[in-house]
């Protein structure tokens, strides 16, 4: 019965995320202009004369004057094929630029969201157990003091105060000697020393969500009969509390990854950039400026898929949870 | 076809004094609120004798639920026990391993272990909704085990061993796979004995059950309590029963408690409640029951001297199937016959009734009717006073609209059928206003003159909903019924949410309402005594299908069809003389 | 084409100086750096003889002999920052400037000859030197870079700085080591131009190694591009050899190179830092005939936000630094923790104009505005409008002095009138003109053209490049108000500012840097519309630069003064050249098309206090280009 | 169950519409109150800003770059006893010539005194009602006062900031009013007319949700022509970020409208002869409505945070607009950090307007449904 419900999902993802490529696709032209206009501007910037015939010469080599459903045509029949195109800026495949930053990307979200269930998951139990307590207030101020925070300026605070008291280097992901290292396990650890930096910036923010959504399904589930049933049958409060109304509000905490990866992919573009972290933002942000077609749709068309997948986990996940679903 | 398995009727005469398990004495529970504490028990005293089954009955809002919620200091917050001493005598109790001593409950805290080591051991309780009183997404293998090995210090394998055990004593079919399912893949029925199963897990010597037959058809409210008899039997464990339904009350109670608005009416056994009632509000409760067992005499006389007009409303071979649909793939295999080939009539100024369990299609046929469902086939002619006849199966527009002027509904549960953020002017006001027959103050004399109707004060008109009680609020559903002056009413489990006592009024009304205004009824409940009561004549339906129809009496008295008898047996009557319902038969659908 | 002062007599002196070291030189035995001895004695390098021309370039260090090793770090922004690598590793052209930017003298050609006419150009190159992967570097490679690439339209269009009225020079290859550049009219600037970052094009590509890139050269470039998953031969030929001013460029480590330090670690989209190790053939020496340069690597790690670059200056991780961090406002903070640092303040000092110009569109597209603008009595009365001396203590901290535009008061090419006329604030001689044009005040005070059309403009800005120009603007805004002239800042990205002013002329008024004033190797476009950055007169910079085909034909007195900028160009004679400039700034002062704001005052970068041989001042410009020219070989740790 | 309104309590409670009964059950989460109190105040600071700000937000002044805040004492003790009058401690600029190091040291015995309503730069509140009166300004119409410091153009910080109020808090409104629309419109359709247009809807929803916000803005806002006016640019900046708003509400008004349309009530209204339209606004909506505050208290600070993200990618708002993320935008570097932090003061008043905002929308929500607990 999973098994049809997992496919039938994935049926579903594969026209989704046609439709999100097209979009993608569709926002990198939106800017008026293209690559070669921006081009030209940082020649002008510094001094040189550009004239048109090398402009229009690039551009026809480029296929930039082909109208947009053919050079979408061209880019995603490349992309079925692993081929994202060539990088105007960087006269490199896509291909070469885009993995590990990608890799970096996920595994900075993957950890912000384990960092906000770990905080999310306590705190929202706490405050609905105790819903109204002095307790209760407290640790929902300190929830939406995380998001109210912005973020870029929490990372530029924490990057000054970094350099000035402690003259340790809090930006990037890597201290000098591992940055071009290939992949160790003492590159790993070096990774987590750094890590945690951008995790707490970005978890802040988003665990306030989740708290709430915690503490409100726990208050709709703690009033149910069947916790009056199991208080009934003699089960000491904590034990009642985690093995029902919990484990039922685990639910919707669990689909939460559907929509909270999208935004945890999106918000560590600004924190990424303040940090000047190796992960997809900052170069998916300077691809978007530079209107670097190819660099940039590839970066957008993965990051969509990677929330789709993250949704379809969020999917199965809550279909193992909940037999409900399963055998609706 | 109809198979009859006699129990064992346990006659009145021969009960020896059984020792008491069990003593309240003086038990207070309130609940502090903004204006001061809201004492729901207020001083109540009885005993539970262990084998013996006390009943403990009051109307809603008269604090049965509460007491039994303290004996386990499960009382929902903000509610404490304030005086008073509940005493669980332990060594009489019949396994005779525990403990020889007497424990305070009452004096124990709400969350201590020691509180603890008796809810499910010593006492164990059930209640009214199965479906959200068993976890959905835990198996009932899984919830029961639980249960004994809180208690017992025994393996998994040996408490799942247990459990199956447990659910063959309560009837549940095939137990070894029954173990893994969940609570959403059972029955009502099904869902309570899992229930039951779960409260016998320790053997308890105090069995408290709260309402637990309420929510279930009459058929399968009667083989849970004789489950419950039985059960009592084998363990000797004494029952606390409580209910609102005074047949019940008759069938299995040995002694009685009426409790009405936090305080104790009245206390003693079965024989003194029912033929010697003391207080005037248990003789009034009574009285209400008793009324209800046979046809009422207003009607009675109207009948005899107003005969009945031409047929009003013709119902022929109505079906109506709901396609079970699974998602995407709408496969045609599953359909739900909710009505088949029905054909009915009702002649001008006849009240008719349809009586039917859950699932038997009774409420889809009232709303088909009204075409709140649209029939998958079969026509419902309707006869407009002037003369013209509408097939209310394809009537559309205004067409539709006149015939919902005449055919007017009224809904079962009072709480939801009015809009909680309009005021009673505006609810009962609206069909009048939206018709276009009256605005402004005229609109407002005829919402007095209609709530005058129903018996229900003027000033009521600028007051809220949630200010009235169940009945109050039923009255406002009936005053908007009636306010287009229509010829037909629906009346869909009209008084099925109502207390005993209400149930006469609003009966008693409407049957006013049919002099005055002409009108006729179909008259749809699960309920035999509310039918007997107001019908003339009934139907009764069974998945989809009407059985057997004639004269309510005739009916009543010498059914034919095999459902009827099995039907018309499993309804407890309200004297514990002839307690015939565990002498009944069963009903096999043979088709 | 750019104008310089190459006089005839430096040149000629240029070249007895270096004949006559290269004599000397001859006998001098050479030394290395360790790393490159161990390599030797491993057999995987010629000695350092055979590794070095016959004529090496001996540079003397302007404090002392440095010792080797070591590495240098400067910050990079963002990822198309590929400039400023190209500013420290240096652009090694035939010919470069000196230290003072004041004289173009040989570099990688060691010595020059100009005929009397400068039509012809001989550049005679080092015997014996060497790209970066041992192979010789001969006049071959110069003709490969001119004739299959730079003339080449098939890879792209001739660059004009190669062409005299749009004839490209012949150039002849005389011997091995002997080229000849043959222009069809005089080129005086011809030498500026190969002294600039933009002129490294003779002898930028190796030719035994980027030929393998083109398709008259190697008959498998199909399966190379293929290989390469390139779209075709030119982008592979941009990938694997790259291009003056593309990312690129420092993309391909195994590119040979003149230059003094090789990519080791490229820069590519997703890099984090770029690395480059010194190069074993460079061909400059010391004059104790140490092989430069001294210190071993280059290491310049990429931050996204320029904020980030100060914290590692402040933390010490930087050290030399002048682009991202000189802005005046970063002083303070950069100043505070010079001991925590380590470091100290260089100057980078432009040698004249102005850091912000306001062009008003006088070729403006809506008649009205064109009329106002172009009335000179309007631009007189908004620039004694603006109080320059508060802009500057406000908007600057105080760092600058009132300045219209042009060379500073010590520089030859000063002009006294065009950059000291209508510096002073005087509001009520402002209202007077205004009312004498008959521009009277409308109910808001905001003053009407004779049609009724309130003043309103907007002047357009990039406020990434140097957030002070916005700064100001605003500060203008609230004074012009006062009399009566309602000026809107529009701030806009780098690509749209360029999409509407330059390319397509739809600005109402728009800033520029001014840095660029009539010194040699600049361009005057302040005062002569020849360029797209002379943004108050574009469609006649067009049609200066197509010979008249595109753009507008501009009025008379713009006409003169193109005339007399042709012929200041073919002069060689820097002392002529500068009167026909001197006569050009003198109709500019009369029109005063242009206003400048405050002086362009040095700026202050960082750099380590124990890195030796490092000029406490250097010119600031593109064309120079900092820091390249004060030959970072030479830098070295002091222990 | 003992319900919240104990039945036997026939008092005020009967005649209490949704609303009164609402606000009863809001009075009792008491950071919700104050949260109610703040979000009117702030609100109330952006419609009067020019009232309340003591100088031209725009006005620069070489003499105070980086000023200093100053506190203001309101006992003036002069040789004759001490007076009420408001006060500050002028400071004097010193700045370094080489290094532009900029110290303020304490003027002792000049005091710049104040006065509440008295004459300030002249202004149009709300670009309508010219006025001179402002809300406390420097006696001598010369001085200038800094209670929140002076940013890089020694424009006066406190001035700035309630400007800033103004934009950021409205743009929250806005938006949200935007994304309310159309998630109701979306909402309703997909609720309550269900198959395949539910369907339909409900994909674009995941579609919408899926798409990582921030390279969404990117690509919009950098396709804003460049010579838009600063006003239109703020609401198609709106418009852009209630795009994405309007999802969570959308799914908010759907599960209601499903849930509703079930209900007896709804039904009885049908039978009464109920137009669609008279179903869906008299009886429906005002269920929802509770519901919908609930959300739209809860998405405002999510667009105020968006506005800040954007303005500090240079893509939101550009000067000479003020919003907070305009001034967090010209605050977020080093010198600021190092030499004046007070210019993050504006962020301090996003953390409140947040917070405010999520108490408040968390007391409606637990506040929406009166009558669920009393059904319960």
């Amino acid at each position: 019965m999973l098994l049809t419900y997992i496919v039938k999902r994935i049926i579903w993802t594969i026209p989704f995320l046609f439709a999100v490529s097209l979009v993608s696709f569709a926002l990198i032209q939106a800017p008026p202009g293209d690559y070669l206009t921006t081009f030209a501007a940082t020649l002008a910037q510094s001094g040189d004369m550009v004239d048109e015939q090398r402009l229009e010469a690039l551009r026809t080599r480029y296929g930039l004057d082909q109208p947009f459903i053919v050079q979408y045509w061209k880019w995603i029949s490349g992309v079925l094929q692993g081929d994202f195109g060539i990088s105007f800026e960087w006269q490199q495949p896509v291909s070469h630029l885009i993995w590990e930053r990608m890799a970096l990307s996920v595994c900075l979200a993957l950890s912000t969201l384990l960092f906000t269930w770990a905080i999310a998951f306590p705190i929202g139990i706490y405050s609905a157990v105790r819903k109204y307590s002095i307790g209760d207030y407290i640790v929902t101020t300190i929830g939406f003091l995380g998001l109210a925070l912005p973020n870029f300026l929490l990372a530029l605070v924490l990057m000054y105060v970094g350099v000035v008291y402690f003259g340790a280097n809090v930006g990037g992901l890597f201290s000098q000697e591992y940055q071009m290292a290939p992949w160790s396990w003492a590159k790993v650890v070096d990774l987590l020393e750094h890590i945690w930096i951008p995790v707490v910036i970005l978890g802040t923010s988003s665990s306030a969500a989740l708290i709430r959504i915690m503490r409100a399904n726990l208050l709709d589930e703690l009033n149910k009969p069947y916790v009056t049933t199991a208080r009934a049958k003699g089960l000491s409060e904590f034990k009642l509390l985690i093995k029902y109304p919990v484990r039922l509000a685990l639910n919707p905490f669990v689909s939460t990854i559907g929509w909270a990866f999208p935004q945890l992919i999106s918000g560590a573009v600004i924190t990424a950039f303040v940090l000047s972290l190796p992960t997809a933002g900052p170069l998916l942000l300077q691809a978007l400026l530079a209107q670097d077609m190819y660099l940039a749709g590839a970066f957008i068309l993965l990051l969509c898929t990677l929330t789709v997948v993250g949704m379809l986990v969020s999917d199965i996940l809550l279909a193992l949870l909940d037999p409900r679903i399963r055998y609706q | 076809m109809a198979t009859v398995t006699p129990l064992r009727p346990k006659p009145l005469a021969q009960r020896a004094e059984a020792p008491v398990v069990l003593e309240v004495e003086g038990l207070v529970t309130a609940f502090p609120t903004r204006h001061g504490l809201f004492k729901a028990v207020d001083d109540v005293s009885f005993a539970l004798e262990a084998g013996r089954t006390l009943c403990v009955v009051g109307e809603s809002g008269s604090g049965k639920s509460v007491t039994a919620r303290s004996i386990l200091q499960i009382v929902d917050t903000p509610g404490r026990i304030v005086e008073g001493r509940i005493l669980l005598h332990r060594h009489r109790t019949s396994r005779g391993k525990g403990s020889d001593d007497t424990v305070d409950l009452a004096s124990l805290e709400p969350r201590s272990n020691a509180i603890r080591a008796i809810r499910g051991r010593d006492i164990a309780m059930i209640f009214q909704e199965p479906m959200s009183s068993l976890s959905p997404v835990h198996t009932i293998g899984n919830q029961i085990g639980e249960v004994i090995r809180l208690h017992e210090h025994v393996s998994k394998k040996a408490a799942r061993a247990r459990s199956i055990e447990l659910l063959r004593q309560v009837e549940i079919p095939t137990p070894e796979t029954a173990v893994d399912r969940y609570t959403f893949e059972f029955s009502g029925g099904m869902r309570q004995r899992a229930m039951i199963a779960m409260s016998l897990a320790c053997n308890p010597s105090v069995l408290i059950a709260d309402e637990p037959t309420t929510a279930l058809d009459v058929t399968t409210q009667a083989e849970i309590l004789g489950l419950i008899k039985r059960l009592q039997d084998d363990h000797g464990m004494a029952v606390m029963f409580i209910t609102h339904d005074m047949g019940v009350v008759a069938e299995i109670a040995d002694a009685i408690v009426v409790m009405r608005h936090g305080k104790l009416v009245e206390r003693g056994s079965v024989e003194k409640i029912f033929f010697e009632p003391q207080h005037d509000y248990t003789k009034m409760l009574l009285q209400a029951v008793l009324d209800l067992d046979r046809p009422s005499e207003r009607r009675l006389e109207r009948r005899a001297v107003q005969p009945l007009g031409p047929p009003v409303v013709e119902i022929r071979n109505l079906t109506k199937h709901f396609d079970l649909r699974h998602g995407l793939f709408k496969r045609k295999g599953h359909v739900l016959k909710a009505l088949d080939d029905v054909d009915l009539a009702l002649r001008m100024g006849e009240n008719l009734g349809i009586v039917g369990e859950s699932g038997s299609g009774k409420t889809t046929l009232g709303r088909c009717l009204l075409r709140v469902h649209d029939p998958s086939g079969g026509a419902m002619l309707y006869h407009g006073a002037n003369g013209v006849t509408a097939d209310v199966a394809t009537a559309k527009g205004a067409e539709l609209a006149a015939v919902r002027r005449d055919i007017r509904m009224i809904f079962q549960d009072p709480f939801a059928s009015l809009n909680p953020r309009m005021n009673v002017a505006q609810i009962v006001g609206e069909p009048l206003l939206v018709s276009g027959i009256a605005s402004g103050a005229d609109l407002r004399k005829r919402v007095g003159e209609l709530l005058d109707l129903v018996g229900l004060p003027a000033n009521a008109m600028e007051r809220y909903p949630h200010a009235f009680s169940g009945g109050q609020r039923q009255r406002i559903g009936i005053a908007r019924a009636i306010a287009l002056e229509p010829r037909v009413i629906v009346a869909d489990e009209a008084t099925s949410a109502l207390d005993v006592s209400l149930r006469t009024q609003v009966l008693d009304l409407l049957l006013d309402l049919q002099e005055r205004l002409g009108l006729s009824f179909i008259f749809i409940s699960h309920d035999i005594s509310v039918i007997r009561y107001f019908c003339d004549r009934v139907a009764v339906m069974y998945r989809g299908q009407v059985v057997e129809v004639g004269e309510t009496e005739d009916v009543c008295n010498d059914p034919q069809h095999g459902y009827t008898k099995a039907l018309l047996s499993a309804v407890p009557h309200p004297d514990p003389r002839h307690r015939g319902m565990l002498g009944r038969h069963r009903y096999q659908a043979g088709a | 084409m750019k104008q310089t002062q190459g006089r005839l007599v430096t040149a000629v002196s240029a070249l007895a100086l270096s004949a006559a070291l290269g004599a000397e030189a001859w006998a001098q035995t050479y030394d290395e750096a360790p790393q490159l001895a161990e390599r030797v004695a491993a057999g995987e390098l010629p000695p350092v003889e055979e590794r070095l021309p016959a004529e090496p370039e001996v540079v003397t260090p302007i404090e002392s002999i440095g010792t080797y090793g070591g590495q240098l770090r400067y910050g990079l922004r963002g990822s198309s920052d590929h400039n400023n690598i190209l500013r420290m590793v240096g652009p090694q052209g035939l010919v470069r400037w000196n230290m003072d930017y004041t004289e173009v003298i040989p570099n990688v050609a060691h010595e020059f000859e100009v005929n009397e006419d400068a039509t012809e150009f001989t550049f005679h190159l080092r015997p014996g030197m060497k790209w970066s992967d041992g192979e010789p570097f001969t006049a071959d490679d110069v003709l490969f870079n001119m004739l299959d690439l730079v003339f080449n339209d098939e890879f792209a269009p001739t660059p004009p700085r190669y062409m005299t009225d749009g004839t490209p020079a012949t150039v002849e290859k005389l011997d091995d080591h002997t080229i000849k550049f043959t222009f069809t009219a005089p080129y005086g600037d011809f030498l500026a131009e190969l002294a600039s970052p933009l002129g490294q094009h003779p002898v930028l590509y190796a030719r035994h190694y980027c030929s393998q890139f083109m398709p008259a050269y190697n008959d498998q470039i199909d399966e190379l591009i293929a290989a390469n998953n390139a779209s075709d031969w030119q982008n592979l030929y941009l990938a694997k050899c790259g291009d003056i001013e593309i990312p690129a460029r420092w993309g391909n480590a195994e590119r040979p190179t003149l230059d003094p330090w090789i990519i080791s670690e490229p820069y590519t989209g997703g890099a984090v830092r770029v690395v480059m190790e010194r190069n074993p053939y460079f061909w400059q020496v010391d004059t104790e005939g140490n092989q430069l340069p001294y210190i071993d690597t280059l290491l310049s790690p990429i931050a996204q936000d320029v904020e980030s670059l100060i914290l590692d200056a402040m933390g010490g991780r930087i050290d030399f630094q002048i682009r991202h961090l000189d802005a005046a406002a970063n002083r303070p903070v950069l100043a505070e923790n010079r001991e925590a640092g380590g470091y100290e303040f260089v100057e980078a000092s432009s040698v004249g104009g102005v850091n912000m110009i306001i062009n008003l569109n006088l070729t403006h597209k809506d008649p009205e505005l064109r009329e106002l603008f172009n009335t000179r009595d309007f631009r007189v009365a908004l620039s004694l409008g603006m109080d320059r001396q508060s802009i500057i203590d406000t908007a600057l901290l105080g760092d600058g002095e009132p300045w219209q535009q042009g060379p500073f008061e010590e520089h030859p090419n000063f002009h006294e009138q065009i950059s000291t006329q209508y510096l002073d604030y005087d509001p009520d001689e402002a209202n007077r003109l205004l009312d004498e044009l008959g521009f009277a005040p409308g109910a808001d005070g905001v003053r009407q053209l004779p049609s009724g059309r309130p003043i309103k403009f907007q002047v357009d800005v990039i406020p990434t490049l140097q957030p002070e120009q916005v700064d100001m603007l605003e500060l203008i805004e609230q004074y012009w108000a006062e009399i009566g002239v309602d000026m809107d800042v529009n701030a806009l990205e780098r690509t749209f500012f360029y999409e509407r002013t330059s390319n397509s002329n739809d600005h109402d008024a728009a800033v520029w840097g001014g840095q660029a004033s009539w010194v040699p190797g600049e361009i005057p476009q302040q005062i002569v519309p020849v360029h797209h950055d002379s943004r108050w007169g574009i469609p006649w910079s067009f049609w200066y630069n197509s010979g008249g085909e595109r753009g507008e034909e501009p009025p008379a007195s713009v006409k003169q003064r193109m005339e007399l900028y042709d012929q200041a160009r073919a002069t060689v004679d820097p002392e002529a050249r500068r009167a026909l400039i001197h006569q050009i700034a003198d109709i500019a002062a009369e029109e005063f098309e242009v206003m400048g704001v405050s002086k362009a005052v040095p700026t202050y970068g960082i750099v380590k206090t124990n890195l030796m041989n490092v000029p406490p001042a250097m010119p600031s410009s593109w064309y120079y280009p900092t820091p390249a020219p004060t030959l970072l070989t030479t830098w070295y740790w002091a222990e | 169950m003992a319900s919240v309104l104990d039945p036997r309590l026939h008092t005020d409670t009967e005649v209490a519409s949704q609303w009164r009964l609402m606000w009863w059950s809001f009075r009792r989460h008491t950071l919700a109150m104050v949260g109610l109190v703040v979000v009117i105040m702030l609100y109330l600071t952006g419609v009067f800003a020019e009232f309340l700000a003591p100088f031209d937000p725009q006005s620069a002044s070489s003499r105070h770059v980086y000023h200093p805040p100053q506190m203001i004492h309101f006992i003036d003790s002069t040789e004759d006893g001490w007076r009420i009058k408001p006060w500050v401690q002028a400071y004097t600029l010193e700045r370094d010539p080489f290094t532009l190091q900029t110290t303020f040291n304490l003027d002792e015995g000049n005091r710049i005194y104040l006065t509440f309503f008295g004459k300030g730069t002249p202004y149009k509140l709300m670009g309508l009602f010219p006025g001179e009166r402002r809300f406390l300004v420097p006696e001598n119409p010369r001085d200038r006062f800094f209670l929140f410091g002076a940013d890089r153009l020694g424009r006066d910080m406190l001035s700035r900031t309630i400007f800033g109020t103004r934009v950021s808090m409205s743009i929250g409104l806005v938006g949200v009013t935007l994304s309310l629309m159309l998630g109701v419109l979306l909402g309703g359709i997909s609720g309550y007319y269900g198959g395949w247009v539910d369907m339909g809807i409900q994909r674009l929803v995941e579609f919408v949700l899926s798409l990582p916000t921030i390279p969404i803005w990117l690509a919009l806002t950098a396709s804003l022509p460049p010579d838009w006016p600063p006003l239109t640019r703020y609401f198609a900046i709106t418009l852009i970020l209630s795009l994405v708003g309007w999802t969570e509400l959308a799914r908010v008004v759907r599960g209601r409208f499903l849930a509703l349309r079930a209900e007896d009530f709804v039904i009885a209204a049908r039978l009464d002869g109920c137009s669609e339209k008279r179903v869906i606004f008299r009886h429906m909506l005002p269920s929802l409505m509770s519901h919908m505050i609930a959300s739209v208290t809860l998405a405002i600070p999510v667009m105020i945070l968006a506005e800040t993200a954007l303005s500090f990618l240079g893509l939101g708002l550009l000067p000479p607009t003020i919003s907070w993320g305009v001034l967090l935008k010209e605050a977020q570097n080093i010198r600021s950090i190092a030499q004046a932090p007070w210019l993050f003061v504006p962020g301090a008043f996003v953390l409140v307007a947040v917070l405010a905002l999520n108490f408040l929308g968390d007391g409606l929500r637990d506040a929406a449904d009166p009558y669920a607990q009393e059904r319960g």
